[in-house]
């Protein structure tokens, strides 16, 4: 706990050899290790592209690239959502920074949401499973585990917010934040699988009714209870999200928030990638 | 003190000693060393001879730096050595730090080192890799394809009397002095196709499509084995090269393309008798070759060409093989053409006779190595697929459970049907 | 740092915005990176040549990734290390995969089609345990 | 050190009681069994990276014992084949992945912050972390010995299809396989975990005025090793993700008939293959780097270019994977350039050794042990390069491959290089960690006969290789003139096994009984020296400040600036209230064993098991987290501030 009064500078750390702080250090190595990662799952699904196999399906008649140019800039949103978190907390700023990271939750939640949409889609509607082709087994992998990547910075968002609850120590003993927060969990889990369940729900009535009033109408009904239940637990999530009390999370936890957003912004950056060679690269 | 006093006498006389008394064990030993069917030191075709020149090259000039660099090496040693107490603990030496001209001379030398080496690199690289355009014309071609654990060739140029381009396993006969150039295929995992006295290896790579050109400078008879970790009995996959001169490959493919060899039964039905010989399994792992063999292994090959004189076979026996032959299935995965046989997953065994090696290149082909190969397969050759049969469909002598279990035999072949089986094989011609 | 970066960069650098950090600046990136991707999506579908099509999206994209790396990173405000730490990853992946793609596009390592799998001919049933 | 005083964890105000939920109640005690699970000093997570490598070495060596028994005589009954097949699988996965690499590790560990004069590494809990991960993959990879399975049979570069459930599975469920692929996978995990901690260590924890260029060699050589494993090992991770789709989720990446392309396999391991032998040269040559000047007594020579060889042998290591495939048909132009590249090396390699024996040259050469095993070293090392530059030249090399040539040219780097600087490194640093010195008669004689035995065992390989013995075969004729020369290396691999086991022995013996040393018992150059041995807890009762190249020789000879600086920084560091040591925790070795667990399931294809594996890992990481880094204080006696307390 250094003190708070003086100011701290962000972009250098007295305590270290170089100035940069560790984490952010740790968390630039680790996102050039992840370049060899994804590099390398990349190659694979080109080199197969390169190299069709008969039975591999035709990729724009299995693609939606409005669903997907939709996905990217949900993507890029919450990106923007993580850099103002960011922003905020080195600020001090906290109730900004939980909200932002909130939304960047939630942006990231649909994301997943589409792809959850596009996956099922694929194999029940294109009939591109992961077994059936290797354009199935590269693109699923390659898409799946830049998912994966998402979940945990999902996760990983998810852990840092409940995080800012924790009191400040001489609370420590008198304040049940820790049960708090894993209520405030779960009410994140229902919100989670919620979201999911309702971005799947629109994006399937926009491929099937279109988004009109009539389209809109039917999938309001048909998801009422899910609609309230998210509604419900938006309005706990927000309430939770007010600042009650001082709380161990300020100025000084920029780094982790700084090192939570670098790892989001490379997410954000793979799928640029991801969507330039496996998508667009399809369509000339 | 004493334990050091042992050591410097052991290190002053006992070591260089024992070092000069190595030396012309190892000087003596080299020639025989590098002597064998499989050396690379005795090319006996011109891909091989260029591989062998480059590797002098290599050999010369890291020698020599190594001369230079280890003699360097022990003289430091042995000039700045600390001989006793006083001089380890005497002033320390100046504390010098580098000089750049010296490292930079010595880097120039290396990178020179590395010149000479890799010009016939390169130019090794462009000979190796296809028949030279000046013979491209009369090369001949073969496709050679890796099966666990045996060899397939085919001579796509050939008919044969099913009007298929003509099969055969585990021997490659070739022209000699001629360019032959080989497609290189895969059946099932990766293998690599090794004559180190004609040429390097190449793998053989599923879904990829290799070659490699040789040539024999003068008929003879080559070993090659599988190169490539394949499982469990890649040390047992090995093939027989043979090359021949233009005469007698031309009557080898004549009679290649034959339909099997037919002895008709003698017309008044004879008793059966044994074979001339009787069998003594010698056990898992016992050799599969004889003296006479290595001898002369072309000769031997030859001599396996013969077909034997009218007369001088037991014609009954071999009719009798011939129907055990289909009754135990064989048929299912062997094909012997113009007889029974329709499989393709196995060797084709429609002139089996004529080799000069089976199972593989394991076995030496007499009828003692056919009779242990058709009875104890599993110990000649642990896990071949004619014992475990193929994955799904396709049973061999033993049957699995769902657990993987080999519980039931399939096919068994007792000494008596052996001995009719190995005949009708051998008739094979 | 590209030139499409520049026209943003005064903002960020000015001290009458410090205040309130840099929330104008990453607004317009966001906005930057949406515009940029919209015209991708439009570029693809234009009736022109492939290697322009190609080009103009390998650079798009790039820029996006510049974009999301030296601002929203901070890699711009960061010491020059971190900068380099990256790179070296970003560089050996790219040098890997244009490698490797290098490699599959020869000749040579074209895969073998039915056509000349003359001779190889297994049983059906050899293939595919279940 | 004996008055180390303890206060209470950062943050509170001495006396208060900190209240904490019983699930973060942080372990203290510092013996006993709970210490050592808990543990997150480096000192101590090198040891146990030590201690676990030595003694999967020996497992290797037995195995490597197995292997070469059978191979005594032709057509040898010994072992079956498929015994053989897993034995030689398991010798190399054994010696590369759990031995060579982790006891470079342990050595990262335990003195490269010492030579940085640090007190720990960066993450500490992530460095235990890393650990268990190592031996919860030391578990997976060696499970096979107890079950049906048996072990993977599948050769250490376990080339698809081979690996696929076709063609390595000979029974439904046949584990062996998914072993190996869980056990590398998770093995991979923690090299790259403990490699990023190592990297943020050296750049950020200095000692101040150790500039980049004043590092021990020892250390940058950590640092590229580091950065090869976090570059290269996420191309395996990869590999094996595809490989373990293929085998339990019926993917098609390295499926032949639907497609799938087994050279991409061969492609992704050797991206990572190459730079992984680098990753085992690296450190050696790091530690070669300190043994020959502390006992030439004269500081590296040209050390400049050794550092940036280092880097440059590093960063040319993934350029020239292809060469071990230059038999798989890549073409002219591709074999041509990567022929090229490889050679390249050559010359970097070549700057360190002419720089040792640049060291060496007017030096005041002691001829201890550790000297001996560097020597050894040097030659063979050497050699095993020799032959590297004969595969290098690729149309030779096509004779090579897959022969026993290339078995004579990596042992040559691997024991001749790695492990023998690993040896000396033992003996180096032996004074240091245990306060006692080994007896130079029996180090020599151990040296003697691994030397001599190494040499009768592999020599002679050069030789069958070039007479046409492939390599893993269990068996071979007895006509093609290989068996003198096979007798020949058995009898020399048990000359070595003789010489591992005195180096052994005298080992245990030297840690119970052997002679006690002084401080400083070799006239060391650099920071590790300068502190009592065992060193204590925290390292450096004064963080030493750095004036040049080998600190601490010119600490010993700037005796009175020495003692002026380490006064100040004395003042310095008990106004920030003492020495700030992190504090033990248990999540660590909870989060690794949720994957060892969960990976355990996976392989057996239950489920539920594996998530419940992974739920553990979650909440491990979860409470990691918000535990907190935590910390205390000491006070070592020696560093109150007041006159008279420099360190000679
Ligand atoms: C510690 C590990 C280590 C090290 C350091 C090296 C170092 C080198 N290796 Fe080795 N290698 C392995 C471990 C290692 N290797 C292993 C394990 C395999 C087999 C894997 C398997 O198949 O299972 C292998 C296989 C292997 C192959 C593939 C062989 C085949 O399977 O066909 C090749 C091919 O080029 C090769 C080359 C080299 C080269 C050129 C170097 C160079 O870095 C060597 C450079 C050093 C010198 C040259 C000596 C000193 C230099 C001088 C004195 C300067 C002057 C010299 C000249 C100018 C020539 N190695
Ligand atoms: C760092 C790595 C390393 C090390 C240290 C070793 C050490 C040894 N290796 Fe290893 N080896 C490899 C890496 C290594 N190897 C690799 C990568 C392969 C390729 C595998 C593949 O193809 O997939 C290989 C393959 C390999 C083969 C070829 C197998 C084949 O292709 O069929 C052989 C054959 O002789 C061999 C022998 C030995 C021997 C005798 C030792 C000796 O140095 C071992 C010394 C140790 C001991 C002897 C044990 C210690 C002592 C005791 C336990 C005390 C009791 C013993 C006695 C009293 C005798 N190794
Ligand atoms: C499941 C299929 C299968 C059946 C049934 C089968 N074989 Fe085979 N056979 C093989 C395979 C596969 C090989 C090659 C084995 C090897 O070398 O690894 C082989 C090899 C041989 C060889 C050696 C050929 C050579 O040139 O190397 C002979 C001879 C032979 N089989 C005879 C028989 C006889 C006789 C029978 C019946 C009693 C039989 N086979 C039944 C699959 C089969
Ligand atoms: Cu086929 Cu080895
Ligand atoms: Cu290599």
């Amino acid at each position: 706990m250094s003190s708070h009064a003086s100011a701290i500078d962000h972009h250098h750390d007295l305590t270290t050899s170089t100035g940069i702080p560790n984490k952010k250090l740790f968390m630039w190595a680790f996102l050039a290790s992840d370049c060899m990662f994804f590099g390398t799952l990349i190659s694979t699904h080109l080199i197969y592209r390169l190299h069709q196999t008969p039975n591999s399906p035709d990729p724009r008649a299995v693609f939606s690239i409005e669903l997907t140019s939709f996905s990217t800039f949900i993507l890029l949103m919450s990106s923007l959502l993580m850099a103002l978190a960011v922003n905020a907390i080195q600020k001090g700023n906290l109730r900004t920074t939980r909200l932002t990271l909130l939304g960047t939750i939630f942006f990231g939640l649909i994301f997943l949401g589409c792809q959850v949409y596009e996956f099922s889609h694929f194999v029940s509607e294109k009939h591109l499973t992961i077994t059936n082709c290797i354009f199935g087994s590269t693109f699923f992998t390659l898409t799946g585990t830049h998912g994966c990547h998402v979940a945990i910075g999902v996760l990983w968002l998810a852990l840092m917010y409940v995080r800012t609850f924790k009191p400040a120590n001489a609370d420590a003993g008198r304040k049940p934040w820790f049960a708090l927060s894993l209520v405030h969990f779960v009410v994140f889990i229902i919100s989670l699988v919620l979201a999911v369940y309702l971005v799947l729900g629109l994006v399937h009535t926009a491929q099937t009714e279109g988004l009109g009033g009539a389209g809109l109408g039917s999938f309001a009904g048909s998801h009422a209870l899910a609609l309230v239940g998210a509604a419900v637990c938006l309005v706990t999530l927000v309430s939770f999200a007010r600042v009650r009390g001082p709380v161990d999370f300020g100025e000084a936890n920029a780094i982790d928030v700084e090192s939570m957003g670098l790892y989001w912004h490379f997410v954000d950056i793979v799928w640029i990638v991801i969507f330039t060679a496996v998508y667009l690269l399809e369509y000339i | 003190m004493r334990p050091s006093i042992f050591l410097r006498h052991l290190r002053r006389r006992a070591l260089p000693a024992a070092l000069i008394a190595l030396l012309p064990l190892v000087c003596g030993g080299w020639l025989d060393w590098l002597h064998g069917p499989q050396s690379t030191f005795e090319p006996e075709g011109p891909v091989a001879r260029s591989q062998l020149d480059l590797f002098m090259v290599t050999v010369y000039v890291t020698g020599v730096i190594f001369v230079l660099v280890a003699g360097t090496l022990a003289y430091v040693t042995l000039k700045f050595k600390a001989r006793n107490e006083a001089d380890e603990h005497a002033e320390p030496p100046p504390q010098s730090h580098g000089n750049p001209l010296v490292e930079i001379s010595l880097i120039g030398l290396s990178v020179l080192a590395l010149v000479i080496i890799s010009v016939p690199t390169l130019k090794g690289i462009w000979y190796s890799y296809d028949v030279p355009a000046e013979e491209k014309a009369g090369a001949y071609e073969v496709n050679a394809t890796g099966y666990q654990w045996w060899f397939k060739f085919e001579y796509p140029a050939e008919k044969n009397s099913a009007n298929l381009s003509l099969f055969t396993a585990n021997e490659m006969v070739i022209p000699a002095g001629k360019a032959v150039h080989i497609n290189l295929r895969s059946n099932d995992v990766m293998h690599s196709f090794w004559v180190p006295k004609l040429a390097g290896k190449v793998d053989m790579i599923p879904n990829r499509g290799n070659h490699l050109w040789l040539k024999a400078d003068a008929p003879g008879y080559f070993w090659g084995q599988c190169a490539e970790f394949c499982g469990e009995d890649h040390a047992v996959m090995r093939f027989r090269v043979i090359a021949l001169n233009e005469k007698d490959f031309a009557d080898w493919l004549a009679n290649q393309k034959q339909p099997a060899r037919t002895v008709e039964a003698a017309p008044a039905a004879a008793r059966a008798q044994f074979a001339s010989y009787t069998f003594n399994n010698p056990g898992r792992n016992a050799p599969g070759y004889s003296e006479q063999f290595d001898a002369n292994p072309l000769a031997a090959w030859q001599q396996q060409q013969q077909v034997p004189v009218a007369g001088t076979e037991n014609t009954e026996l071999i009719s009798q093989g011939r129907a055990l032959f289909k009754a135990k299935t064989c048929i299912i995965c062997h094909t012997i053409r113009g007889h029974e046989g329709v499989g393709t997953a196995a060797p084709d065994l429609t002139h089996v006779g004529a080799r000069s090696t089976i199972a593989g290149g394991l076995l030496e082909n007499n009828p003692q190595n056919l009779h242990r190969w058709i009875t104890d397969l599993n110990n000649v050759k642990p896990g071949n697929k004619m014992y475990m049969g193929f994955a799904t469909g396709m049973v061999g002598y033993m049957k699995k459970d769902a657990q993987g279990n080999l519980t039931e035999h399939n096919i068994t072949v007792s000494d008596t049907e052996a001995h009719a089986i190995v005949a009708y094989l051998s008739s094979l011609k | 740092m590209n030139a499409a970066t520049a026209p943003a960069l005064p903002a960020a650098a000015e001290p009458a915005h410090a205040d309130e950090g840099k929330f104008h600046l990453f607004v317009q990136i966001a906005m930057i990176l949406a515009v940029i991707t919209g015209s991708e999506i439009v570029i693809v579908y234009m009736p022109i040549g492939h290697w322009l099509v190609f080009s103009l999206l390998a650079l798009l994209s790039a820029v996006k990734f510049m974009f999301v790396i030296f601002l929203f990173m901070h890699l711009r405000w960061d010491k020059a290390f971190c900068t380099i730490l990256f790179f070296i990853g970003l560089i050996l992946a790219g040098g890997t995969m244009a490698a490797l793609l290098a490699l599959f596009r020869a000749e040579d390592s074209v895969p073998l089609t039915s056509k000349d799998l003359v001779g190889l001919n297994p049983p059906a049933d050899v293939r595919g345990l279940s | 050190m004996e008055a180390t005083v303890k206060t209470d964890f950062i943050g509170q105000e001495a006396g208060a009681e900190p209240k904490r939920a019983w699930i973060f109640t942080r372990p203290t005690a510092k013996t006993g069994l709970v210490s050592w699970l808990t543990t997150v000093d480096h000192k101590r997570i090198g040891m146990l990276y030590g201690c676990s490598a030595l003694i999967f070495f020996l497992v290797g060596g037995l195995e490597a014992l197995m292997i070469r028994i059978q191979l005594a005589v032709p057509n040898n009954t010994f072992l079956t084949h498929q015994k053989y097949n897993e034995m030689f699988t398991m010798h190399a996965t054994t010696m590369i992945f759990l031995a060579i690499m982790p006891l470079s590790a342990a050595f990262f560990n335990y003195i490269m912050p010492l030579q940085i004069g640090a007190r720990d590494v960066a993450f500490p809990r992530l460095n235990g972390f890393a650990y268990w991960l190592f031996l919860s993959g030391a578990i997976i990879l060696n499970i096979g010995w107890f079950v049906r399975s048996g072990e993977p049979d599948i050769g250490w570069f376990g080339y698809a299809p081979l690996t696929t459930s076709q063609f390595s599975n000979q029974f439904p469920g046949d584990m062996s396989t998914d072993l190996w692929v869980m056990g590398l996978q998770i093995l991979g995990v923690s090299s790259v975990v403990g490699s990023l901690n190592f990297i943020v260590t050296i750049i950020n924890l200095r000692a101040p005025g150790l500039t980049m260029m004043r590092l021990p060699v020892f250390t940058w050589m950590t640092l590229v090793t580091a950065f090869l494993i976090v570059l290269s090992f996420p191309a395996i991770t990869i590999a094996l993700v595809e490989l373990m789709m293929d085998r339990n989720f019926g993917t098609n990446f390295f499926e032949v008939s639907n497609g799938g392309l087994p050279i991409l396999w061969l492609h992704l391991f050797w991206v990572f293959g190459h730079p992984e032998v680098y990753i085992l040269i690296l450190p050696a040559m790091g530690i070669i780097s300190e043994v020959i000047p502390t006992f030439a007594r004269k500081p590296l020579f040209g050390y400049p270019i050794i550092v940036f060889s280092g880097a440059c042998i590093g960063f040319l290591g993934f350029g020239v994977w292809s060469h071990h495939m230059f038999t798989t048909g890549m073409g002219t132009v591709a074999t041509a350039a990567f022929s090229l590249m490889t050679m390249a090396i050559a010359v970097p390699t070549g700057v360190k050794i002419f720089n040792w024996i640049g060291t060496l040259w007017g030096g005041h050469l002691q001829m201890r042990t550790p000297m001996m095993f560097a020597l050894g070293f040097v030659w063979m090392f050497m050699f095993g390069g020799f032959s590297g530059v004969m595969h290098a030249a690729a149309p030779a090399d096509a004779q090579q491959h897959g022969s026993y040539f290339v078995v004579a040219h990596f042992h040559y780097v691997l024991i001749g290089g790695s492990l023998f600087a690993l040896l000396a490194g033992i003996h180096y640093w032996f004074p240091l960690i245990f306060g006692r010195r080994v007896s130079e008669f029996w180090g020599k004689l151990s040296f003697w006969l691994i030397f001599v035995g190494f040499n009768v065992t592999f020599f002679p390989m050069h030789f069958l290789g070039l007479n046409g013995m492939p390599r893993r075969t269990a068996v071979y004729d007895g006509d093609m003139g290989w068996n003198g020369l096979n007798m020949v290396c058995t009898i020399g691999a048990f000359i070595l096994g003789i010489g591992i086991a005195v180096y052994f022995a005298v080992m245990i013996y030297t840690y119970f009984r052997g002679e006690k040393s002084g401080r400083d018992p070799w006239d060391g150059r650099t920071l590790e020296w300068s502190i009592p041995n065992p060193p204590p807890e925290h390292n450096f009762d004064v963080i030493p400040t750095v004036h040049e190249l080998d600190a601490f020789w010119y600490e010993k000879h700037h005796p009175e600036e020495t003692a002026r600086e380490q006064a100040a920084s004395i003042r310095a560091e008990a106004s920030h209230g003492g020495i700030h040591m992190p504090s033990q925790s248990w999540f660590p070795i909870l989060t690794a064993g949720g994957l060892l667990i969960g990976a355990l399931f996976f392989v057996n294809h239950i489920i539920p098991g594996a998530i419940a594996g992974l739920a553990l890992v979650f909440i491990g990481a979860c409470l990691w987290a918000f535990e907190g880094p935590g910390g205390y204080h000491v006070h070592p006696a020696s560093a109150q501030p007041g006159p008279g307390h420099g360190n000679h």
